[in-house]
Parts: structure tokens; sequence; C-alpha cells
């Protein structure tokens, strides 16, 4: 992809150049091979720092809510899953068109430092990508993997390599993971589960969360001026886990908040630090709703109403909901 | 420091009988911020509220708990009480322990108990309120109905004869609607004309009244009491206030390829035509579609024959703005397109017509001038066959589901008056059910078999075919006799579905009057409010809401007149104080609120906020139309950041009830 | 230098936990490795380098109820919640994680003493471990800590089968007899092997000679005021997870929970000022923009803190910042950043 | 084992799978029929008749055999039933109890000869295997 | 009298709308169909006021069982009201079904003006299975359990 980071300096020169964009929104390198992080160029000489690899999973489509403050016309570089993200918040009105252009840039999948440590990968120096095959270095040794063993989990469930809104795509597009399986898979295991296993289940997994608010800060239909979690006069203001209970809460209120227009990024799940398993919970709240009133892909556009403010007469009770259920 | 009173009511033996008031009195008082609790046998009494005025004073009490009966009986005597000595009516709540207590538990214990946990809800809610004040918003003392048929000329002259500005809106060049084009109506058979053609005239004489024909709804905006609409005025290309209505230009027009609306397409009109001789107003009105003058620049011939010079070929649409307090829709029905139903051959035969063509026919003003003959041939038929519920009553995609109504006895009507004008033509109607129900329309129905021998055959017709020779061939099947039938009749006809206006769905997003899925507007409340529309100053009259026939539109017209009266006749609205509440600070101006709420009372606008910071920022943020807002709440739950809020029954109200009984 | 082989371990740790609540890295039932009660059941995981979270939990919980007040009529009664006296033991904390303890007593034990803090302090037995394979994010040298031999009352050294185990404190010493008879005699020829690989391991870690540059602090204001912050904070989501993480961020919210109409508790949860609300106070919030608030977190670990410490900056180079930053952004990167910066 | 009349009205539901109790009675799908008169029990009575659960009355109809198949009935029907859905169920259910195949080559001479070549051979098809 | 203290005696909430449920609970004490003091009423406008927080924060107070009262889909008095409550209250039940808590200690029912004795009825079996599922602990604050 390193072709890519060039197609993209040149992009934001031009870019920058020509006025059409103020600001640019691309990815800078970091210390190590994976954390390349988000930045704004808005200088020419700056460009050249601008670099593009399998490490850049964040979604920068949540900088423009800044950018729209700013009034500043901002070009932002975005993989096709991203542009999901840009349509939910033009739905929310919490960008404007007229302040970015969109610029759709290729994606193969990002790999995930993380599972590469689980499998063994200790202390990365640096990270090649031959195909399918990943080479990591080591400080202790090299480490091969397959890609697929080392996707991100988002990355497994790609949406294919069509942008959902662009000005101008970058590049040729690039072949993305092909996803074959059923992407509600674990959330109807755990719907097999007897009730106290399943209790068990979130009990385990939603008491390692440390309340940091990533997940939240994260997500592209999370930005509101301020958060219910925030606001002391809402019924759920909080700031640390008060017991297991809370955080069941906090957890349900989060997903229950995001209904009907979660994209389903998965970028919540990624950036827990604590590895909660939170993508299940937007996900089951997608699966009930393409059961319950027809398929719905939030920031498939920016105009269908979500679920959640439409209904239909003939729409199922909760009960027969429930019971409907495959 | 609030000051909390806690008045606990005996309700005779109503509440004392099963609840141990002084056992409330004595916990409540424990409870912080209670200053002052009593008990008495009538609260709502004269005494009662004696007590209740005594106890503001001496103990200073700034907000008022009322354990007693039901709210929904006795919250406005309360209410207004508590006003009386200057408190504010909102800063009242009762907690219900007759119904929700001593009349639904028979142990004094678990009673008290239970009376205590709805005082201390109360209480806790209480100490949240805020006071409120009714908004009051100005009545424009002018009404809008659009629709000039029966509905909305009746609606209107009821509206016009209690003495308010009224004015009709009507898309047609002439008003006078569907009624106008009708022949007789049922049950009496009377001429429709005649019955229609003096209510016509009494609206456009009405000094009330102002017509807009040949107009349409360009924008709305505002609310109850205030709606700014801008009207398009098409251009007729004549001068209306010099044109005296002769109609020469119409007779001298060469160009008349064009079938006549009026007439069903059973004749041809002008280019420059008036749609019928009683039409109001009568200046005629150029189909710039079909004029030669407009198509090719040549001929003019209009123009040179107008004794008055009243033909303008530069005039253009014009836009008026008006202010109106309520709007009336009124805008009618069509039938439906027979498209899908090729098996009927409508459009392949000229004489498979429908039930409003066999009205032309029929009609002495008619295209035959009221001589039935068979459009194909002009002959007078020998059987004519009746098809009823062509659309109506299909589920699938061909037709409408529901049951048109009015095609039962207009059936009747039709088979009646060939008959009595035709002995010899055999009538055949073809029927799934009969349904007649209404004042004298089952004798109606009857009559048509016992006394004029109309065939009833309960089935329906299959198909309909039309040989090279135009002979027609209707397959069917006697249900009853369980006999496949073949027909050879001259004429069919085919009794289809009624839909709404074409414009419905659009005129409803523009007033954001809801429609159901067949696009008819929904009213407030199917069973109590039947002629109003959920969004407050939007009223509904005639078939626009659902099928009906004349007399109901007739009556329909009359309520939505009342309703509009009532509204007009106030000088300002009291709007409901429990409505939505944007906090400007917090909201991100997503406006999903928007999308829920179903008064469209809810808008963004672009503001100056002050953010959460201190700073000021523009951006756009909900804002609540509080005469719009009914109160409902949906708003509060879709809104992501709970900025918007529901005055009267706040998040923080809500949760301390609930915090107060867990 | 005393040992036990691996066999042992079991008994070792039930002897220990006979001695107090003993706390080792454990994978708890969502798959992550952190600091829990051991029970027979529980597999320690010594082989992780990191814990998820920092061990500062067991000094300073994520929660911490302190009083109750209950109101009947106008008499109002408040209930003191007194500091813990369990006695703990906490077995295999890597170096940073006890250098990160040294930098919480400068803020919680000074006066006025946080005594919820003093009373855990006091009553928990350190065990360090030393680290034998450090990940690239690790850059505890560049504070001098040197991982290879961590503090605590006990040190410990895991080298193949075995245990290695040496006592530092007076405590230490005291504790390392009761469960002696477990223990054996040993060289630290194994010990000293493993440290020397484990430094060259270290020495080509990409963060090997990372120092803050010493103009950081020495100037505060120009520090303070560099155009830096603007852009390196732009990408910066104002989540709290590097607060969290971090071993030795320290700042706590005091709130009430209201029970019952008369019956209030007050607890601590941890704060970050990252939060958006972070130090509200009745005017308003002092750091209104997410540049402030950023910036406050790196004055507060690079600047205030060494100048008000001995020059001890407040960060122990443990690098889970690194490793959890949604978005990559951490304190090398802000202290790099700044020692670039030509206004710094 | 004996079946009764209500559990073959069940298989033949099944088999037929069109919901018959939106069937209003109006008759169009016989009205329709091109073969109708040629029908002992007619098409909107075969669709009454499975309502009833009257299995022997459409198991021993001869409107199945005459039915073309034309889907007139089903194309025509305003409440969505398919009374071809349910010729067929019979047919299947008597080509399913052996020996039941019903169409008799021999009787084809009786047809109409303006019956469409395709109609005659699609009946093959489907009734001679 | 004294109370029978080994019955356990559940908390139940009711949310009920003002133009049909409240009513129709006011039908019930009109006609004296009595239902358990278990149950309390909390009135709202409509039931699409009901915010899901309010119901787990009901349930984390220590509430043994939640019920929400509407007027039946169609008759909303704001028209619209319910059907989005039955959509909310659906993917409420529906996830705290997921997470293997409690969903049958909320329930959504309609209850028109008229149908005091359904009011009756539902609350008394409403109280009868919450009865039977005993103290609710998956959801409840431990904090209040102090």
């Amino acid at each position: 992809m390193q072709k890519i980071a060039e197609l993209m300096q040149a992009k934001a020169i031009e870019l920058l150049e020509s006025g059409k964009a103020e600001k640019v929104l691309a990815w800078r390198a970091g210390e190590f091979f994976y954390d390349n992080a988000p930045a704004a160029f808005s200088n020419v000489d700056a460009c050249k720092e601008i670099v593009y690899n399998e490490f850049c999973p964040a979604n920068l489509a949540k900088y423009l809510i800044e950018a729209t403050k700013q009034q500043k016309k901002t070009a932002v570089f975005l993989k096709p899953c991203d542009t999901y993200g840009v349509n939910q918040l033009l739905k929310d009105n919490r960008i404007k068109r007229e302040y970015f252009y969109a610029v759709g840039t290729p994606c193969s999948g990002m790999l995930d430092e993380k599972k590469m440590k689980a499998l063994g990968a200790k202390a990365i120096l640096a990270v090649t990508c031959e195909g399918d095959k990943i080479i990591v270095e080591t400080a202790y040794g090299t480490k091969e993997f397959a890609k697929e063993d080392v996707l991100l989990d988002k990355c497994i469930m790609c949406k294919g390599n069509k942008y959902k809104i662009a000005d101008e795509e970058l590049g040729e597009k690039l072949e993305t993971p092909k996803f074959t399986g059923d992407k509600f898979a674990a959330v109807k295991a755990i719907e097999a589960m007897p009730e106290e296993e399943r209790f068990a289940f979130w009990q385990a997994e939603l008491s390692k969360c440390i309340r940091c608010n990533a997940c939240r800060d994260i997500c592209p239909a999370c930005s509101c001026e301020q958060c219910i979690f925030d606001n002391q006069d809402a019924p759920v203001a909080g700031k640390a886990a008060a017991d297991d209970v809370e955080e069941q809460l906090f957890h349900l209120i989060r997903a229950y908040h995001v209904a009907g227009r979660c994209v389903g990024c998965g970028e919540c799940a990624r950036v827990c630090p604590q590895g909660v398993k939170l993508g299940l919970l937007n996900l089951k709240f997608i699966k009930d709703i393409n059961e319950f009133y027809g398929a719905y892909q939030a920031g498939a556009d920016a105009t269908t109403p979500s679920p959640l403010v439409s209904y239909k007469d003939n729409d199922p009770e909760a009960e027969e909901a429930l019971q409907r259920r495959g | 420091m609030q000051k909390i009173g806690v008045f606990v009511c005996w309700c005779g033996s109503n509440i004392a009988g099963t609840v141990d008031v002084a056992a409330v009195v004595e916990a409540v008082k424990k409870i912080p911020d209670v200053a002052y609790a009593v008990d008495y046998k009538y609260m709502c009494s004269e005494e009662g509220q004696k007590l209740i005025k005594d106890a503001v004073v001496e103990y200073g009490l700034d907000r008022l708990v009322v354990c007693s009966c039901s709210p929904r009986m006795h919250e406005a005597t309360f209410r207004k009480c508590a006003e009386s000595i200057g408190i504010n009516p909102y800063m009242v709540e009762i907690a219900n322990i007759r119904e929700q207590c001593s009349w639904v538990l028979k142990d004094v214990a678990v009673a008290t108990e239970k009376a205590i946990q709805l005082a201390k809800a109360a209480i806790a809610k209480v100490r949240f309120n805020d006071p409120l004040h009714p908004g009051q918003s100005q009545v424009v003392k002018r009404a809008l109905v659009i629709g000039g048929g029966i509905a909305g000329i009746q609606t209107a002259l009821d509206i016009a004869d209690a003495g308010y500005k009224v004015d009709i809106l009507e898309k047609e060049p002439t008003i006078g609607g569907k009624m106008a084009q009708i022949d007789k109506t049922f049950p009496t058979l009377d001429c429709s004309a005649c019955i229609l053609t003096p209510k016509m005239v009494d609206a456009a004489c009405h000094e009330n009244i102002t017509i807009h024909t040949y107009s349409e709804l360009e924008a709305v905006s505002g609310y109850v009491g205030n709606f700014d609409v801008t009207i398009r005025k098409k251009a007729r290309s004549v001068k209306a206030e010099i044109c005296s209505g002769c109609g020469i230009c119409t007779e001298k027009c060469p160009a008349r390829k064009t079938p006549s609306e009026f007439d069903e397409g059973l004749r041809n009109r002008g280019a420059i035509y008036i749609p019928f001789a009683q039409a109001i107003p009568k200046v005629p009105v150029i189909d710039r579609e079909a004029c030669l003058k407009f198509k090719t620049g040549k001929c003019g011939v209009c123009s040179i024959v107008c004794p008055n010079k009243a033909i303008d070929y530069t005039q253009e649409d014009e836009l008026i703005t008006e202010k109106y307090g309520a709007i009336v829709l009124a805008t009618g029905f069509e039938l439906i397109d027979l498209d899908k139903y090729g098996e009927l051959g409508y459009g392949r035969s000229k004489n498979v017509i429908t039930s409003m063509q066999l009205e032309r026919l029929t009609n002495a003003a008619g295209p035959t001038e009221g001589h039935l003959v068979c459009p194909a041939t002009g002959k007078e038929p020998k059987s004519v066959v009746i098809v009823s519920c062509v659309g109506s009553r299909d589920t699938t995609e061909r037709g409408k589901t529901y049951c048109s109504k009015v095609c039962c006895m207009y059936n009747a009507k039709h088979a009646m008056y060939i008959r009595e004008k035709y002995p010899n033509v055999d009538v055949t109607v073809f029927y799934i059910d009969v349904r007649t129900p209404g004042k004298g329309f089952d004798e109606f129905q009857r009559r048509a078999v016992e006394e004029y021998g109309v065939h009833y055959v309960r089935g329906q017709v299959g198909k309909v075919l039309s040989d090279k020779d135009g002979n027609l061939t209707v397959f069917a099947s006697d249900l009853n006799s369980g006999k496949h039938l073949m027909l050879n009749p001259d004429l069919v006809v085919l009794a289809c579905a009624v839909k709404p206006a074409k414009d419905a769905r659009k005129l409803a997003s523009m007033l954001t009057a809801s429609i159901d899925t067949n696009d008819f507007y929904v009213e407030a409340h199917p069973k109590l409010r039947p002629v109003e529309s959920p969004t407050a100053g939007i009223f509904l009259s005639g078939m626009c809401q659902g099928p009906k026939d004349i007399p109901e539109t007739v009556s329909q017209a009359g309520a939505a007149a009342a309703k509009v009266i009532g509204l007009l006749a106030k000088d300002k609205l009291m709007t409901n104080p429990c409505t939505a509440k944007c906090n400007e600070k917090i909201c991100s101006g997503c406006l999903t609120c928007t999308k829920v709420c179903p008064y469209g009372a809810i808008s963004g606008v672009e503001k100056e906020v002050i953010t959460l910071n201190g700073t000021r920022e523009k951006r756009v943020v909900a804002v609540v139309n509080e005469a719009l807002c009914q109160g409902c709440g949906a708003c509060t739950v879709a809104c992501p950041s709970a900025s918007m809020d529901l005055q009267g029954f706040t998040n923080k109200q809500i949760l301390a009830e609930v915090d107060a009984l867990c | 230098m005393l040992k036990i082989t691996l066999d042992n371990l079991p008994k070792l740790l039930a002897s220990l936990s006979e001695l107090g609540e003993l706390q080792v890295p454990c994978e708890n039932k969502g798959g992550k490795v952190d600091f829990e009660k051991w029970n027979v059941e529980k597999r320690p995981r010594f082989d992780i380098t990191l814990t998820s979270k920092s061990a500062k939990d067991l000094f300073f919980p994520q929660v911490e109820d302190l009083l109750a007040f209950k109101t009947e009529g106008k008499n109002l009664s408040i209930e003191q919640i007194p500091p813990s006296n369990k006695q703990v033991i906490l077995m295999g904390v890597r170096a940073c994680d006890i250098r990160s303890f040294e930098l919480l007593d400068k803020v919680f034990l000074k006066e006025p003493v946080d005594t919820y803090y003093k009373a855990r302090r006091e009553n928990t037995l350190i065990i360090g471990m030393a680290c034998s394979e450090p990940e690239e994010t690790c850059f505890c040298g560049s504070f001098g800590i040197n991982p290879t031999a961590p503090c605590g009352d006990v040190t410990t050294w895991l080298v193949g089968e075995e245990l290695y185990w040496q006592a530092n404190s007076e405590a230490g010493k005291e504790f390392t007899e009761k469960v002696a008879e477990l223990l054996e005699q040993a060289e630290a020829s194994q010990v000293e092997a493993q440290q020397a690989a484990t430094k060259a391991v270290l020495a080509q870690m990409p963060l090997a000679n990372f120092k803050v540059a010493a103009k950081i602090p020495q100037d505060e204001l120009k520090t303070f005021n560099s155009k830096i912050w603007e852009e390196i904070s732009a990408g910066c989501l104002s989540c709290c997870t590097c607060t969290y993480v971090c071993p030795t961020c320290h700042c706590y919210d005091i709130r009430d929970y209201a029970v019952s109409d008369n019956h209030t508790e007050r607890y601590r949860c941890w704060d970050s000022c990252m939060a958006s609300d972070f130090t509200k106070m009745a005017h308003g919030n002092p750091r209104k923009t997410k540049v402030e608030r950023f910036r406050q977190r790196y004055m507060h670990k690079l600047v205030y803190f060494p100048n008000n410490n001995e020059g001890n900056f407040a960060c122990v180079g443990c690098g889970r910042c690194l490793q959890k930053c949604p978005v990559n952004l951490n304190i090398v990167k802000v202290a790099k950043a700044l020692e670039v910066s030509e206004d710094v | 084992m004996v079946i009764t009349e209500k559990e073959k009205a069940e298989m033949l539901s099944q088999l037929a799978a069109t919901n018959v109790s939106h069937c209003i009675q109006c008759g169009r799908c016989s009205a329709n029929c091109p073969v109708a008169w040629k029908m002992d029990v007619l098409p909107h009575r075969m669709v009454y008749a499975l309502l009833n659960g009257e299995a022997d009355t459409l198991l021993e109809a001869n409107s199945p055999w005459k039915c073309l198949s034309c889907f007139a009935c089903a194309q025509r029907c305003p409440k969505g039933v398919s009374p071809a859905a349910i010729m067929e169920a019979v047919r299947l259910t008597a080509i399913r109890s052996q020996g039941g195949n019903k169409l008799n080559p021999n009787e084809l001479e009786n047809y109409n000869d303006k019956l469409p070549q395709q109609a005659l051979v699609a009946a093959f098809r489907k009734y001679n295997k | 009298m004294l109370k029978d203290t080994a019955k356990f005696e559940p908390k139940i909430v009711a949310f009920c709308c003002n133009w049909c449920s409240y009513a129709g609970a006011d039908g019930a004490g009109t006609a004296r169909k009595n239902y358990p003091a278990n149950v309390k009423i909390i009135k709202v406008p409509c039931s699409c006021r009901v915010n899901p927080m309010f119901i787990l924060r009901a349930f984390q107070r220590g509430a043994d069982g939640v019920i929400l009262c509407g007027c039946h889909p169609g008759d909303c008095h704001y028209s619209t009201g319910n059907y989005y409550t039955r959509r909310r209250m659906a993917l409420l039940m529906s996830m705290l079904n997921f997470m293997g808590v409690a969903e049958d200690r909320f329930r959504v029912e309609w209850v028109s003006a008229a149908e005091g004795a359904k009011f009756a009825e539902v609350m008394n079996d409403f109280v009868a299975k919450i009865t039977a599922l005993g103290e609710n602990v998956k959801l409840r604050d431990l904090r209040c359990k102090k």
C-alpha cells in the first residue's frame, strides 16, 4: 500500500495548493510500524509525512465534526468502510457536505498487531506483507502469519470495496477480504446459550470495563455535543464503574443509543483497552432490526430514516418479536 | 428550601374507608421539604379548597400534593384552587389514592402503605415541578379550504355563514368537483346538478368566500391559528375580470383534439374551454399544451372572436400569499387506473366504460344529451353488464385493499335508471357482496331487483373479450348456481375503486398531515376526532379521509366547519404548557426529534447558542413550536443527548417518581 | 538468593495466600490478564509482561466508598467507612509498576495524607518480578528503571523452570522466613545471565534511547505555550483510556449517590483530565477545549510533576498508553514533538 | 393407518401453500378459468372446500385434471389466493398415491384441437412420468 | 395485622399513558377490579415518553418488575406514539434477553381506556409471574442493597 501513500501525498498537496481544501486529514507515522496516528495537514511541506499501510484502522470521519464547526473545507481520506460513518454523520447533521472533500482510499484489509501478539509475536519491530503472508520481525525472532489470522476483526467482515460517498477515488480499488460466513454467528451463539450462561458471559465481559469511554469517543454515531453519560442532569451520568450492574447499563444504553444508527464499523470493540466484546451488543441490535423491521444498513446513504424513527402499523409486538427470533 | 403542602382527602368513605388517612398524614410529615400535611373529608369541596388556600398562606407553601381521586377527575379543580392563591397551577401534583388504591384494595394496612408510597412519589415529583405558563397565540380569522368539490363547498359555506372569511382553493378551472359530473344521486334519484349548482352559486356569491380556481398550494408554514400559505394561481390566459363568459371562443377554437376531462373523454373539448355550462367561475381557460397559438405561434382565433378582448396569451402564474387560522383538506378522490385490469377490456373496447363515464352518458348535459348509447356504435344497448368491486377489496398490487363503499349503491342506481328509461334493456350486476348500510339504502337496492327487474348475480366477471366486430363476451360464474356464464352484452360498466387525489401525499407532507398507506388522510382519533388531522389546525372533509357518499361527505363537511368555527371564534389560543423543550446548550442539531414528531412542531434553526464551554457558537439546534407541540414526548426519547425534555413530565420528574417507588 | 522449582510453585502460592490476600496476574473470565485474588483454581500468568490494567488499582481502586450520611427528620448522621486493614501480598509486579507506587506515594502520602491509600500501602507486601521478555512499547529505561531488577519487598526472577527469590526490605526478609521451608538456596548466575540477555534485547528496541529532553521541564512557560499542542492533540478523541491504564495517573472525583430520600453515599472514583467535566467548578470548566485538556495531561506528567517532585517524571515507561490509545497518541510522541519543536 | 379427511386436507393445504383464508368467494377464479365449463367443482369451490377441510371433495373432483395450469385464476385473484396451487396439490397427491394418474392419453382426442401445443406437451410431461 | 414476612412482595412499576392505560386503571378502580398493591403507577402523557433508561433505572433501583402500558397500536392519542414505543421496547426486551437478564420482568401491554377489567387482569397476572420469579438481583444496583 506504499504506492497509495504516495498517491495520497500528491493528492493532499494538490488539494491544498488548489485551495480545494484548507486542511487534509490523513495518517502520520509513529514510533513503530503499526502506530500510525490520525493527523491534520495544512502545510504542503508536511504532506510528505503522510503514511498509509495496513495499520490505519481509525475512521477519520469523526474529525470532520470539528472541521464543520470551524467551517474549514477539509479533505479526508476515507477507506470504503469509513464512508458509512460519513453518511451517518451527514444524516445526523453533524457534518456538512460543503465543508469536506472525500477522497476514496483503497484498502485491502487492516491488520491487528494485538492478534499478532496473541499469536506469540512479542516485541514487534517490523511487519511486511507479501500477499496473504504476513512476516513479522520481532525482538525474539521472525514470525509468519496468514493474513486471515491477523486481520482486524472488523475487516474479517469487510463490507466490500465500494465507497458510499466520495468526491473522487484514489487509484484502483483493491480486493477486500471476502467474508462468506454469517456475521451474526457470534450473536447467534450467545442467543443459543441458556439464560444463566448468557448472563455469566456478559458479566465476565462487562466487568472488564474501566469506563474509559473510548468506545463512545471513536464511534461515528456517537457525536452528541454532550453525551448523556457526561450530563449530570441525565439519569445515567457517571464516571467510573460503581459496580458490575452499572457497567451492564452503561453498555446497554450505549448500544441502545446508537441502535439504528450504528454502521457496524466495529471500532468500539477494536479500541477497547480491555478487549470487551462490545461489538456484539451493536450487532445484536442490527440483527434484531433486520429481523423485526427489514434489512437496514446505517450509513449506506445519508437520507433513509433510521428504523427507530420509523414504524409500520403491523410491526411485531415486543414479546412476539422475541419469539419470532430464529 | 421548598415548602410542600400535602392534602389527603377522605372522599367520604371512598378513601378513608380503606386507607388510614391519618397515618398517611403522619408518614408524609416526616419527608424532607413537607411543611404541612392535613386530611379532610372532601378536599374538592369549597371548604376543602379553603383549607388548602389557608394552609398556603399560613405555611408559605410553594407546591402542593393532593392525595385524592384520579387527576382525571379533579386535577383541574386543584390547579385552579392553587392559581387563585397565587401558586402556579403546574406546581400541583395529584396522588391517585382512590382509583389506584382504596378502590382496588381491601386490606387497610396494605392500602395505607400503598397510599403513602403514592404520596411519596407525588412529593418526589413535585420537588422538580417548575411553574409553567400556557403560551398564547393569535388566531387569524380566515380559513382555507383545499378542494372545491361538494365537501369543500359545504365546509366553506358553513364557515362563511358563521361570519368568517374562507378561501376555496381548487386546482381545476371550476369548482364543483366529481359531484358536478354525476347524473343522479342515490337513494333519492334526484338530479345531482340541481342540488349542487345552487351551492356553487351560493359559494361564488358569498361575501365571505373567495374562490381561487385553477390554483394550487405552493407552500405552507406556521401553525394552528397562524398558517402562512402561498397559492399559485396558474395562468388562465384569459382576463377573468373582463370575460363575460359568453363562450364564443370555446366554440370557435380550431384545436379540438383534447378529450374533455369533465366528460370523461367521451367527447373532445377545445384548447380554450369551459369545463361545463354551470362552471364557476364561468371563465374559459387555455390549455397551453393543446393550444395552437402556444404550440405553433399561429392561430389566435379566440383572441379575435372575443368581444371583450379578454384573451391574454402573456399571462403568467401568480403567487398569492395569505394568512389563515385553519386549513381544511377536502381534496376528494379519483378513480383508479384500469391498466392492470386488462382482462376486463377497458381501453380495448369502447363499449367497456367506467361508472363515471356512464354518469356522463346518462346525463342530459352530457355528450349524448342523456341518451344511453354504446360509445363504439352510437346505438342503444340491448343488454348491460355492471361489474362491481373492480380494484376494490383487492390485496394484490393491482388494486386497493379497502371497500370503496359507494359502488354498491351507485350500481343499483345505474341499473335502476337504465331500466326505468329503457325498460327493454337487460341489466345484470355482478357482485361479491352487496353492501348497503345507510338510511333507505337497502330498500333502494331491493327496489332495483324487485321493481325494476335488475339481475343480480353473485359472482365475479373473469374477463371481457371483444371480437373483431366489437361484440363483447363476458365470462363469469354464478356462484349460487355454480354455473359458468357467458354473456354477450352491448355495454359493460366497471365500478372501479376510488382512491385519494394524486396530490394528497404531496399536500400531506407540506401540511405535516399524516396519511395512511393508501394515501387517505389520517384523522386525529378514529372515533373521537374524526374530522381533525393529528396536526392542530388542519381539518378533514369528505373523500380525502376515506370512501364516503354524498350525505356522509356533507355531514363531515359540516362537522369540519364546526371545528374550524370553534377555532376561529377564539381570539387567542392557549397552548398546552406541557410541551417539549430543547436545551440548546447541548442540542447537537441531529434533528432526530423532528422525524418522530407527529405534528411537525420541531424544526432545525441555525442560531447562535452558548455552548457548554460558555463560548458562543452558531449551529443548528432543534426549536419547538409550542403552539404545535401537543406534548406526547416521542422526541424526548428519540433525542440521543437528552437535550429534549418534556415540561411537566421531565426526565428528572419521572425518575424522581421511579426512585420514590422502588 | 533463594529459588523454588515451578512444580512447587502452587505450594508457595498456597502458603502465601494464607499469609494474606494474594494478588497475582491471572486471566479473568473475559480473557484479560489482570491482578486478581488467587485461589487454587487460578493459574498465575507470570509469563505476561504487562497486565492489562496497571497495578495501581490495588492501592487506589477505581471506586472507593468514603462515607454515608443519613437524615432522620432534622437529624443528620455521618457514617465513616474505615480504610481497609487487610493484609495483601502483591506478587508478580514489574519494575515499572513498582516505580509507579513510589510516584503515587509522593501524591497520596504527602500532607494531607490519604488514609485510604496509606492503609493499603502499609498492609501490602510487594513481590516484584523481573522482566525477561520486554515488549517493543517498553521504555522504563528512559526513567532509570531497571526491569531486570525490580525493587519491592521481594524480587523474583522466572528463569526456565525455576523461580528465583531475593528479599530486599526488612518486611520482605521477615516474610521470606515464613515461607523459607519451601525455598532452597541458589546461585545468582542463572539470574545474571537472564538479566544480560534481557538488556541485550532492550538495547535493540525502538525506544531504547528515548529520553525526555531536559528542556521540556526546564521552561514551564515555553513548553506550555508551544504550538505543538494544537497540532498533536487534533487526533485525540478525549477518551480516558490513557489515564485509566496509566499506573501513575491519580486524579479522582468525589461523587454522591442518593440511595433514598434520607440516605446518601459518598464515594470517589477515578477521573481523567481528558474528561470535559474534569475539575468543573461553579463557574464552569477552567480548561474548556480539548487542546487545553490534552496539554494539561502532558504538562503534568512532563513538567509540573517533575518540577515539584525532585525531577521525577510522572511516567514509568510501562507502554500501556502506547498499546491502548485508540488513535495511537502517547507520551512518547508528545515528548518527541516537544523535543524537536523550536518554540520549547 | 387411517388418514382422516381433516389430515388429508391439512396435507393438501401444506402442498398448496396458499392461504385460502384470504378468499372472499368472489368467483373471479372460476370466471377466468378457460376450462371451467368442463369442471365439476369450480375453482372457487375448490378453494372453499379446502377452507372447510373437505379433502374428499377435492380429491374426487375432476377439476384438477381439467385444469391447464394457466394460472389465470391465481393471477386475477384479488386476494392473492392461488386455486391453481390447490389443483396442483390435488394432482400431486393423486400422483403420489400410485396408479392415481388420471390423465389418459386416449382421452386427448376429446380435447379441443385449438388447444395450444405447449399445453399438450406440458400436460404429458407432467402426468405421464 | 401482621404481614406474612416470608412472602416475597415484589416491587412493580407500571408506566401508563394518560389517555388510554391510566384511564383504564381508573376504570379498574371504578369497577372495583382488585389488583395487588405491589403495582405502582407512574403517569406519562404517552407510552412514547417512556425512555428505556427509565425502565433500567427502575430495575437498578430495585424494581422486580416493570410494565409499560399504552393505547392499542392505531389508537394513540398522538397518532403514532405507541408505534415508536413498540419498536423501542421490542429492541430493549430482546437486548435484555440477550444479556441474560430480566426480560420476563419487563412487559409491554396495550390497555385502552375501556379496558379496566383487562388492566386488573394484566396486573394480577404480572404480579403473579414476578412473584414466581422472585427478587430481581441481576439488574439491581448492589449499592442500593447495602
